[in-house]
């Protein structure tokens, strides 16, 4: 096997580097690290379910953690479960609660078609057990049809899960909308959402959503790495879908990663203070990087909604002619760190089925590249990306054959 | 779903991706070829320049990845003053290694830009009506056939999709 | 809901803290944290399977610890998967199995009585699918009898997963001779060992031992958490047992915890430069602390076996008389943190397992004591602790009834 | 299975923990009671001195948690100077409150002390062969119930665990 070592030193480090692929990996800025690390050995390294000070130290950053988030989704009675990532909390929300299931009548699961896959194959796997997918298809710019939802959902529907904000193309679905069309045609129908990519973005009150379920994740909100959320109402019943010895935790076994916690506590904590205005900045940064993404580069398109439907850190184009892998290498080689929404496999690029469920040809989703505008950049940030991504395009378009004439034939 | 792959190439297929070699359209070649598709996201280009059986010039032009863009580069760099045979003889693996080695991932790229010079091959002799050669084989070598089928291949997967390409 | 930070007060900061409670939660020395650092927003704080320099730099982590870890264990051609936790592994290692499993005539699972629960449950929860579970009854030192293991693997025999060293009472199973007997028995049946209180205690060969799959936890060996490793042998065929975004784990989805990865790397370096010298220290430690109690607190039981075939870091005894929790309080408040085999549950007080499985009776689990000795132990904090334990278990043996005279009925 | 708990105690139960009052055997008891069972890991033992219907001392002597041996100190102290009617009203809920709150897990420590303490008065009632008052009832109360349930259950598990106690 080949040393990435060797690569990373053919690779260098860029002068100037700008991180842009919070989807992918969110970093932890120091002053959450900072609250992480007495956690480590100061303090609260017990076990936060057995009776010594380590211990209970420990039990008090759950405690104070779930508060914290609780108040800041207006969480009431029902239950903050803690596990280790979004993906855990997709599979826990989807498969424990059919696992739960009592009315075997009910056995259709309806997601939207730009779900992330740790919302589709949990139920894809779900069909290996009587249950029926169905998915629902989104319009060009990643929007369900509450006409359709209500269409689609009957006495035989066990569950909805729809997240409230895309992860690719940033498109805010109107979640008020589509809990009431579901509740309204049936109280027990189990709505679950996805709002890894939505929290601590736009403003979320589960209270007066409706929701029954909402998965949350640390490392997408500047939190560490090791943490999930699973707010699971009062009224819904699940099953634990892994085993072992239980701590605080009804729904996941073992011990839990407390020095995380208290890191996701503080990302929380500074997400939620000057909430409005640090969203604000967001917005106006994204909407920089948009306009100045399709004011230098010719051969461009806007992946999801513009303004106030957008996610406040979302942007994501189709760089026609070009390939996403070859822009994220060349743009990594100039300091600017972003991710395509294609992915290699053994023999083809598998094109994201979120670009692909907006209506992109294969090509038109091969180009495309996400990028995530977070809190801590700058203006001088997004300029310096806006200085760098047309000369990327352009040298890979120059060795691109495609978007030119029509192959000349040429024989002696 | 297969994993992703940090895609660990070599330094030498990242130097190549930053500087290609022989990279453009070549106004006079003898004879250029195609394989791969954009849907599949990957096409090279090969263009040659041909005299008395022997490749005198190469160039290429590549839409996909690093790896394919090295290929195609370092492939063009390994044909010029071959014959035509000489040229022929060479396998995938041997452009992979000439690259410092690919991740098995990416062994399609290698596959496809020798298959794209096969293709030119076959096709210089096809349409400059010479008499076929003894070593060039009436039927598709591996890497020609793994071009059409990867190009094929794209067709399924838009009728799973739904759609037409 | 009470706040524990009020309790904390009450309690107060022992002016000399010894943590022996690492079987539930191992704390991180700062050369671990300090390697971590620099992967929260230095460097690979990218996602391992992305093309930007942080995801390179990501890999190279992973790379790197798994290499190690690797050479650790002479692990050569099966793969190591990574999980969150032990709980986690091991869950993997058993569902994952059965969900691969082709020939359905095997259906037996079998396991000892003293198994993690992250062993018993899982195992338990295949019953529900058409296997059957059997437990190993273990001597009253906790050694499964070979010939047993022997009589119970026949032809419907799927699994056995026998652990290496037990979490509780340190008992060092001679799995070279388990592993040999089920493999001359038949090649076939799967052998999983949850090492995650062996490795780095005892030495782990796992191409000697002919070992299948073997869990490890970072948290157990001063990494930190976050982190649980399955090696499964190149031979073996397992399934997800959860569902997502695939990144560099074909097992595993969801973005690897980089940092404690890093942190892990390091810890695993740590156990292994000097292993013999520092599990010799530990061997020290643990007697001193078991003659000492032995010696100075009357009514004392050692749970498990003495020796060479106890675990180095592994002291567990019997205060009889007093319970359990009683004692890791009263131990907390002179700053000696141990934990007690039993948990309360709602009515009783649930006794361990695993102390019941050796043969005490209910009221000598109850006041059972676990302390994990840690190499960065001192033989300060021994005696230290040594100091505390007689006056602590004197004045709980002074509230209680039991263990004097009969009581007297007395009667005005 | 169920979580553990992190046994978060009122500030009030680690004080009485720390510093129990009313703690031993008395030697001159009017009469003596006990609840729980070692195998359940809680047992409480109440000493009361009675001297015309009224309790002029108490003590407890406690195998188990902190909750169990707060409670029961906690108990001792309530009933002093009350008349064994008053002490007979007495709720676990009350003695939980006393000790600034209990968690739900360890409710059963306030119980056990207050069947504890209703089994004593019932016994005294009985041993010194006096008329039933008419606030106590024949049947058990729902502490002094759940008291016998929990020394059965032990019983039960035994047999589930395959084992004599
Ligand atoms: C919308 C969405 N859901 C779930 C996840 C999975 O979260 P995690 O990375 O914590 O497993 C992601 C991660 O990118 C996501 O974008
Ligand atoms: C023997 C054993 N196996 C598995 C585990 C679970 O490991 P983790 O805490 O990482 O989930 C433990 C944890 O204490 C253990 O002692």
């Amino acid at each position: 096997m080949r040393k990435v070592s060797e690569f990373l030193i053919e690779h260098g480090k860029p002068s100037r580097e700008v991180y842009l692929d919070h989807e992918n990996s969110g970093w932890v800025p120091p002053e959450v690290v900072n609250e992480m690390l007495p956690y480590f050995n100061q303090k609260g390294y017990g076990h936060p379910s057995i009776t010594n000070r380590p211990g209970w130290e420990a039990y008090e950053v759950l405690e104070s953690t779930l508060e914290l988030v609780g108040r800041t989704l207006n969480v009431s009675d029902g239950e903050l479960i803690i596990t280790h990532s979004g993906t855990e909390s997709n599979n826990l929300a989807i498969k424990g609660a059919a696992l739960a299931r009592t009315d075997k009548e009910r056995y259709k699961i309806i997601v939207s078609a730009i779900e992330h896959p740790s919302v589709i194959f949990p139920a894809r796997t779900l069909e290996e057990h009587g249950f029926k997918l169905v998915t629902i298809p989104v319009d060009n710019e990643g929007f369900v049809d509450p006409e359709m939802l209500e269409a689609l959902i009957d006495e035989k529907t066990f569950m909805v899960s729809i997240q409230a904000v895309n992860h690719e193309i940033g498109t805010i679905q109107n979640l008020e909308e589509l809990v009431k069309i579901v509740k309204e045609r049936d109280e027990k129908i189990i709505f679950h959402t996805d709002a890894s990519d939505a929290y601590a973005r736009i403003p979320l009150d589960v209270k007066k959503l409706g929701i029954d379920m909402m998965t949350i994740s640390s490392h997408k909100i500047h939190g560490p790495k090791g943490v999930g959320l699973l707010y699971v109402d009062k009224k819904i019943k699940i099953k634990s879908i892994l085993d072992g010895a239980l701590s605080t935790q009804r729904f996941w076994p073992g011990v839990e990663n407390v020095p995380a916690l208290a890191g996701f506590r503080k990302a929380v904590e500074l997400a939620f203070t000057d909430f409005e205005k640090i969203v604000e900045r967001m917005k106006v940064l994204r909407d920089r990087l948009i306009d100045g993404i399709i004011e230098k580069v010719p051969d461009v398109l806007l992946n999801g909604p513009r303004g106030e439907k957008r996610a406040p850190d979302n942007v994501n184009v189709s760089f026609l002619h070009v390939e996403g892998e070859s822009i994220t290498i060349e743009l990594s080689t100039r300091g600017v760190y972003v991710s395509s929404g294609s992915a290699c496999t053994s023999r083809v690029l598998e094109p994201s089925h979120v670009i692909l469920a907006i209506g992109r040809r294969y090509e038109e989703a091969h180009g495309s590249i996400l990028f995530k505008i977070s809190r801590y950049h700058t203006e001088g940030d997004i300029e310096y990306a806006l200085s760098q991504i047309p000369p990327a395009i352009q040298r890979l378009r120059t060795i691109s054959p495609l978007g030119r004439e029509i192959m000349e034939e040429a024989v002696d | 779903m297969s994993t992703r792959t940090p895609l660990i190439y070599s330094p030498k297929v990242l130097e190549i991706f930053r500087n290609p070699k022989n990279l453009g359209a070549m106004q006079d070649a003898s004879v250029v070829s195609q394989a791969g598709s954009p849907a599949c996201g990957d096409v090279i280009r090969i263009y040659l320049k041909i005299e008395d059986g022997k490749i005198l010039d190469a160039s290429f032009e590549s839409y996909g990845c690093a790896a394919n863009i090295a290929a195609a580069s370092i492939l063009t760099e390994m044909v010029k003053g071959k014959t035509l045979k000489e040229a022929w003889m060479i396998s995938w693996e041997e452009v992979a290694e000439e690259l410092g080695g690919l991740p098995a991932i990416k062994y399609h790229c290698s596959i496809l830009a020798v298959g794209g010079l096969k293709r030119a091959i076959r096709k210089y002799i096809d349409e400059t009506r010479r008499e076929r050669p003894d070593w060039l084989p009436v039927d598709l070598s591996k890497e020609e056939r793994q071009a059409l089928e990867e190009e094929e291949l794209i067709e399924k997967m838009y009728k799973k999709h739904g759609r037409a390409p």
